[in-house]
Order: C-alpha cells, then structure tokens, then sequence
C-alpha cells in the first residue's frame, strides 16, 4: 500500500522534474536571447566625424538607451558574412566594393523598449534608416511571452495533476484503513495520536518518493550539460550551470514531495477522525 | 449521586429511517451489573454504543458520572472512552497488530509507562488464556480467540464502566464462566458492568439486574432477575 | 457409498506452524446431522472451512461424494461449493449488496431463473424472519440479523450439504429455535448437516451424532450425545 | 473509488494526448525539414550553354538524386536577400552587380543522402563549389535525430507512466473488495461470473477517463492550429490539419484508455480469484 503512494510520488516528481529542468532553462535562454536584441541606425554615407559624435551623444541621450556602440561599414559586412555561415567564399566580391552603411548599435535597459527607441532614432539627422528586425523581434517577443505563458500554465497543470494524482493515491490507501482509525478512536485515542504516525509516514512517503527524481534529475542534466553544453554554446546559448540547477531542483523536489505527502495524508485520515 | 449511568429519554432514529430506541429512561448505580437482553434486532447495541458516544442520541440526555455526553464537544470525547472499558460484538481488533499490541494499545493511548504496560497486558491476557497466542495477528485467531482479545483490551486499563456486547457469543460454555469469573472479579472491586447478552444459562445463574429491551424500548427492569422468555 | 463425507487422516498446518488439525478420520452419511463441539480454538471452523475447500488440508484426503476435493482442479471449486450451504462465524456478507440482493447472490451464481429466484429469496427471507429488512445493507443489521442473513444464503439454494459454523452464536433463544426448526426441515428433506456450536441447550435437547474436537483432533463420536463439558 | 481511477486516467491521458499533440507535430515538421535540405552546386561563370546541359544531365545520373533544378545567379541573389528580411533595401547595389554564380539544385530522395550526393558532385569539370550547408545540415539531422530519440524515449516514458500510475489507482480501489471478491467466490461463483462486472467496469473507467482529455485536447489543437498556424506558416511550417490529428489523437486516446482500464481491473481481480 505504502508502496503504491510512494511510485505515485516518484512518477508525479520525475515528470515534475524534468519539466522543470527545461523551463528554468528555456526561461533563462529566452532572456538571454531578450537583451540580446539591439537597434541598428545607420549613417549617411556623407556624415562628418563631428556629425558623428554628436549623433552618438544624441542618441545616449533618448530614454532607456542604455549603450551605444559604433559599428563600421567592413564590422557590418564581416557580421553579415558570418551570420550566412560557410558560404563566404562566394563573396569576396563584395568586400572589395562594400554597399553596407556604417552604424551605431544601441542596447536598451529593457529589451521592450526597442521599439520606442527605434522610433525616436530614426527622427535624428543624417540618419539613413533604423533597424530592430522590425517583424521579427516583435514576433520574437510575442513568441517568448506565449512561450513562457504555456510553460508556466504547463508546469501549473502538471503541479495540480501530481498533487491530485498523489493524494488520490493515499488517499485509497488510507480509506483502506478506514476502521483501523475508527477503532483507535473508539478506545480512547485522540485525534492527535492517531495522526501523528500518519504525519510521519506522509513525510517519509514524500521525502522517500522524491529519491528517484532527484537522481534522475542529476543524471539526465548532466548528459545534457556536458553533452549539449558544447553544441549551444556555438548558438551562443547558455545553460544553467550545472550545480546550480541540480541544488536548486532537487531542494524544491524534496520540499515538493515532503509537502503533498503531508497535506495528503493528514488530509485523508481527517475525514476517519469524525467518530 | 452515585448514578454511573443515567438516560433521560433517549431516542435514536438511524439515518435509513429505523427506529432503534424508542425513549429509554434508565439510571445504573456506581458499580452495578446490568444484563440487557432481548430478542435480535431490539436494540441492545445500539443502547450500548450510545454510552460510549459512538453514537449520537436523536433526543435525549445521557450521563456519565453526570456529564451529559450528548453535548460532549469532540476533543473530550476520548477522554469519555478512556474510562470506559468496550467489549464490541464484531470484536474490533486492529488487523496489523498483534495480540499483544492490540491490548498494549489501549494502555499506550493513556500514555502509560512502557514497563507497566508490558506486564499489565501479560497479566490480561492470561486471564482470557490467550497468553501462548501473544504474537498472533488476529486474522490468524479463531473467533472465540478474538472475542478474547478484545475482552483483555477492554479490562486493561481498568475503566471504572465496563460495557460487553455480547462477550461470550463465540465462546464455550466453559470459556464463558472463565469470562464470567473475571467479570465478577473486577465488579467487585467496583466497576460497573452494563452486559447485552443471549446467555440464558449464564443470566439465569449469575443473577444481577436484568433489563429487558423490545423494540427499542425497555420492557423489564428486575433485580436479580432470570433470562425470561422461556420456550 | 452413501457417505456424504469422508476424511482420512487429515492434517492441517497454517503458515504461521500453527497445527489447527492433527489426523481426522471421519465419515459422515447422506441425511446425517453431526454437531461438531468443543472450546474455543480447538479447530472447528478449521475442520469446516477444509470441506469446501477455503483451506487445504496439509496432508490427507477429503471425500465428498465420494470425490477428494483435496485434489481437486480450481475450476471445479466453484461447482463443490455450489452443492454446499455455508454459514460462516464471521457471516461473510457481500457489503454493497442488499439483503434481498446478498441472498439472491447464491442463485444468480447458478444462473437461476430471475422469476424463480425472486420467490424463492422472499420464501427464505421469511424464514429467518428477515422479510422486512430486505432492503436494507449489512452494515445497517444487528449482528443477529447478519447472521440470518447468512443463514438464509446458505439454504436459499436448496444444497444436498449444509454446513454452519456457529450459526446460533449471535442469536437469542428464541430465535435460536426457529433456525434449529429451518434446520431440522431441511435435514428432514435429506440435506445432510454439520453444524459447529457452543449452545449446550441444543446440542442436548435437539439429539443428533455429536463430535467432539480437542487440540485438532477427535476425542468424542457419539451417535445422540450430548454436549458433554459439564460444569 | 470508481472515481479515483477515472480521474487517474483523465490525468494520465490528459498528459499523454497534449504531449503527442506535439510530438506528432514536430514529427511531421521534422519530416518537412529534412525533405527541404538540398544541395547546391555553383557553376563556373565561363560555362557553355551544352556543357551546362551534359552537366545537368550527369548530376541527374548520381545515384540517389531526384531532381535537378537550375537556379540561375539572378534568382539566387533574390533568395538570398529574401532570407535577410527587410534589409534588402540596403543591398540595391549588389542588385547591379550581382557576385553570385549560377547553380543547379539538387534534391536526393532520402535527406540523409545529401552528403553522399554533394561529395559526388564536386568532383564534375565546370563545378567551382558544392553547398549543402555542410556542418549546419549534419547537425540539422543530429538534431532532429537526437529530438526524435528523446521524443520516443519520453512518449514511451509517459505512457509507461500512466500504465503503472492507472494500474496503481485501480489496484487499490479493488484491494479494498478483496473480502467481496473472495465472498463471491466462496459462495460458488466462477473466476468468469466475479471477472465480468470488474470487465465492464474498467472498460466504462477507461472510456470515461478518456472523454476530458479527448475534449481537451480538440480545444487546445484548435485554438494552437487557427492561432499559430498562419504564424508558422510564414516559417514554411506546416501543422498536421486539425480533423486529421483530432480524429486520430481521439481514437488512440479512446484505445489507449479502455486497455488500460480493462488490464488494470482484470490484472488486479487476478491474485484474489485464487480462493
Ligand atoms: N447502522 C444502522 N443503520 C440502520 N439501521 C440499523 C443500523 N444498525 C442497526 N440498525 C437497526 O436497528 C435495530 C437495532 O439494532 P441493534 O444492533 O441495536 O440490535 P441488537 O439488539 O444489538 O440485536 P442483536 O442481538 O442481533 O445484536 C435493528 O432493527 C437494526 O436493523
Ligand atoms: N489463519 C490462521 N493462521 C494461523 N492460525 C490460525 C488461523 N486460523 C486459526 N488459527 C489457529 O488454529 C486453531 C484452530 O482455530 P479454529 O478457528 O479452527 O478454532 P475454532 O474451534 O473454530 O474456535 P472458536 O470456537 O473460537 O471459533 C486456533 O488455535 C487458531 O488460533
Ligand atoms: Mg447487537
Ligand atoms: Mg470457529
């Protein structure tokens, strides 16, 4: 019976886990990815240098730019180049007549506020154009928030349904013994001193089903870190580091685990407790 | 008073609509033996769980040494049971423990030293002769066997009541008068023992107070009386 | 032969060492009625529960007509116990099933026709004296009324064997001897009977073959005997 | 009781229907993918209209390759400033002199055969380069490999999962009528007559339990399909079409519970028919 509750708990923990493994990380990848999002403005080819420098102080000035940084036309075109991967090659063409503009790079406080910004550049002098990745950025940040939405309401549902699935669990095994605490009670037992062993086996129960989790959870996120670690870093993704993620996961599964192991078994015997 | 029992009234509809005691005014004196008798179905238990409160009456007043458990609140009621000792007529053993812990039990829920305890129960359960069955789990018991247990965790703490509901309807008569001996033992030294019973033979010999119940009603209240209803 | 039942040197050990039986011989003919006696944990319902195979025997060979049941395949049980009437010491009744629905239980299992079987539950319900609680649950009965209840499932389909362990133990007098009437009607019709009880009264007014079990072993077979154990 | 199992189903298939939900999609897109990487294979500026003709017919003859398609260098300007977005107008002057060869597009049968067909390729006279995204392919297909590894490793695990979690819940519900089953069986009945109703019962329990999750997951395919799916478009992905995944996720739903529920009753009556 013990038994049954405990795999209850071992399941719920183990997907609980896992799904949380990949939203702690796709929720920093997503802000990483976030202020990693820049406006581009470019120049007039005719701009003087002081031009240039005023323009610079300009646009440090308009709110919520947090960094601006000069881009030159060849950094551009080298940028571009590398950004089409190892077709390169095919290009050397165009390094010797480059068309691209030279460019200043701004960074916002908030990765928000790009579109703001992008806005009020584009009104100064000698500005030729200005770009965020119009479109794209916009459907980037209404992708992460849908994202982190539907991983929230995700986690949110499997949370509920382990919680659920656990108590259902005890709580079958528990009505099992339903007479078992009637008769205790019956012979003179306060409700205190029949729940209290109920209080320790829910605890034990949870802390015990929360084992194979966490183990679980250590293996696979270090396959996946020394694994993948490498492969994203190149897409200049970084994971949550190793120990960080497993001691953060596996307090929060015991502490998971030890809770609805509790609440659901006083929260079963409560009823019994009525005669 | 020196009235150990006293009900006023007492009725009790069960949920499903029947009527299982009908008013039932009764006073049983500090260290009385009652026997309750009556055909099947006329409401012995029922009567005898009300006085431990597991039962609530529909109407009426109860007193136990002049509390009126009707309106015990719930965090007293242990304290209610505790001097009350209960022979249940299905037996009520806790499955997963042993002979032993199952006696043990009622002493443990009173918190008594672990010494005492050990010897007390021994003591009880050589008394009901089931001392040799001390490790077996009830499920491995003969029927008469658990009436036993149960009689030894309803004596061993000593209540000042004692209520049996039908303690020897799965013993032999020999094992019967062994109960009875132990009855009388402990009703003399002051408990009072309110006992529902078919036993002819034994009503008829031990005489006590005999109360006759009848669809839920009482019907007989003699002292020193004879089983009745001779064929 | 015309024996209803045939033990040769049966033996019975429960898992825990526990030797409950210990070398029966014995056999019982077509139309008998043998009560079986003897103190609490002497092995009668032990010896009961072996003649429809709830329990193995260890060692031995049980013989009813004249088949050892001891070696029978599992889906022939079924078939041996439907020629058996049991009532059982603790009444073993199906908890979510009504009183009518628990009795007609025994016919519905022998694909009974649904007419029949509802004429002939009430006719067995009014026997035991339980027509009016028919709808009721068994958890909403006396223990006596469980029992007849039992009792009435036992018979309900006419079984060439009945067997009854203690079938008087929760019963009054009176309605003792209805259910010794029930039973002496049936015996009458050549159902043969074995019956376990500790009711002195019966065994020695109601005069039938008397076996006395001691230990897990016979220590009396005696054709008209009576209860013997006196005090 | 009866109750704890059917919602111990709802959960399990819940979770089991909204991850095939995405599996099955991303399956497909995979496929989609895969079926879309191609081989490019530049051609020398100074090539005559009959070599280009024997050429074409030569690339056609590898082994393994499905179509040939000639992209000339025009064409493949557009594609390429088509891939960067609203920049384009910065490029206008590449437009006039454009540094980009021709090419012929090769498409094999299966994806895996690209790299096979480009090393072939590059070995023609008139051949300056082969592309195939080399690196970015291999790791395109590790990947898709490694999603659909993990993908099949977890559905497995889910469903797994929800066999033990159902079995598990059901178990308990008829342990607690051990003492009715064994009554039956001691009052005569056959192993068949006590099966039957444990039969219909986990049949109803399965179906029952299927039915949210069959309506869950029509709301949620509907909503992501008409909201996400002309987003994903634009991407050039296409979603499994709505009826085609409801019907066959509803029926695999429906299956997937009755079997457990009728194996989970049956599974569990088992060890108390030995009376
Ligand atoms: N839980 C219950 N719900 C409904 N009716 C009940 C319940 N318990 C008992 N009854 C009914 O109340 C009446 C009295 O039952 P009670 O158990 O008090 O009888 P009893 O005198 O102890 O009989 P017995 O000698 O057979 O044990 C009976 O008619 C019985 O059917
Ligand atoms: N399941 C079991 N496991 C182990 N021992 C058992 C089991 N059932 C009974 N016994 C023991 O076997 C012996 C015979 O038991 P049985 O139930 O046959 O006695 P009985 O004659 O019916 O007694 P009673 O009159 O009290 O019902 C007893 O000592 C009992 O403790
Ligand atoms: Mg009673
Ligand atoms: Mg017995």
């Amino acid at each position: 019976m013990t038994f049954a509750s405990v795999s209850a708990v071992t399941v719920a923990l183990v997907l609980v886990g896992l799904f949380l493994m990949v939203m702690f990380n796709l929720n920093k990848i997503a802000g990483d990815i976030e202020s990693d999002v820049e406006v581009r403005v470019y120049l007039d080819q005719s701009i003087s240098q002081s031009e240039q420098e005023t323009l610079a102080t300009e646009l440090k000035g308009i709110k919520n730019v947090q960094e601006v940084r000069f881009q030159s036309k060849k950094e551009g075109l080298n940028n571009l180049l590398e950004s089409l991967g190892n077709d390169k090659k095919s290009f050397t063409d165009l390094q010797k007549e480059n068309p691209l503009p030279n460019a200043f790079i701004l960074k916002t406080k908030q990765p928000e506020q790009t579109i703001a910004v992008a806005k009020k550049a584009v009104q100064f002098p000698n500005v030729t154009d200005v770009r965020y990745g119009k479109g794209t950025v916009e459907r980037l940040f209404s992708f992460i928030r849908i994202a982190r939405n539907v991983g929230i309401v995700l986690i949110l549902g499997l949370l509920f349904t382990s919680v659920f699935l656990i108590a259902n669990t005890i709580k079958l095994t528990i009505v099992a013994r339903r007479s078992e605490i009637e008769i205790m009670k019956l012979v003179g037992a306060t409700n205190a001193f029949v729940r209290w062993p109920y209080f320790i086996e829910g605890l034990v129960m949870g802390v015990m089903g929360s084992i194979i989790p966490i183990v679980l959870v250590m293996v696979v996120y270090r396959l996946a870190y020394y694994n993948l670690g490498g492969d994203l870093q190149q897409m200049f993704i970084k994971l949550i580091p190793y120990h960080t993620m497993v001691t953060n996961l596996s307090l929060l599964l015991v502490a998971i685990g030890a809770l609805i192991g509790v609440w659901g078994s006083l929260n079963s015997v409560r009823k019994f407790l009525k005669i | 008073m020196s009235d150990a029992i006293v009900m006023q009234n007492v009725w009790k509809a069960y949920p499903n609509g029947v009527m299982a005691l009908n008013g039932i005014d009764l006073s049983v004196k500090q260290g009385e033996f009652v026997y309750i008798v009556g055909p099947s179905g006329a409401g012995k238990s029922t009567f005898i769980k009300m006085i431990f409160r597991e039962l609530k009456p529909t109407r009426g007043k109860i007193f136990i040494n002049n509390k009126n458990i009707a309106s015990l609140r719930e965090r007293q009621v242990p304290y209610l049971r505790r001097k009350i000792g209960i022979v249940f007529q299905d037996f009520r053993l806790l499955p997963k423990l042993t002979v032993y812990e199952n006696v043990a039990f009622a002493l443990e829920v009173i918190e008594e030293h672990p010494r005492q305890i050990k010897k007390r129960v021994m003591d009880v359960l050589d008394l009901v002769g089931l001392k040799h069955k001390l490790r077996s789990f009830p499920n491995q018991l003969s029927g008469g066997e658990q009436q036993r247990v149960s009689i030894a965790r309803s004596i061993v703490n000593r209540p000042p009541v004692l209520i049996a509901d039908e303690p020897t309807g799965n013993l032999d008569p020999e094992t019967s008068w062994q109960i009875m001996d132990v009855f009388k033992r402990i009703n003399d030294q002051g408990t009072t023992i309110i006992m529902a019973t078919h036993n002819r033979d034994i009503v008829n010999k031990v005489r006590h107070r005999v109360l006759g119940l009848e669809g839920g009603m009482i019907v007989r209240d003699q002292q020193e009386g004879d089983y009745g209803y001779e064929d």
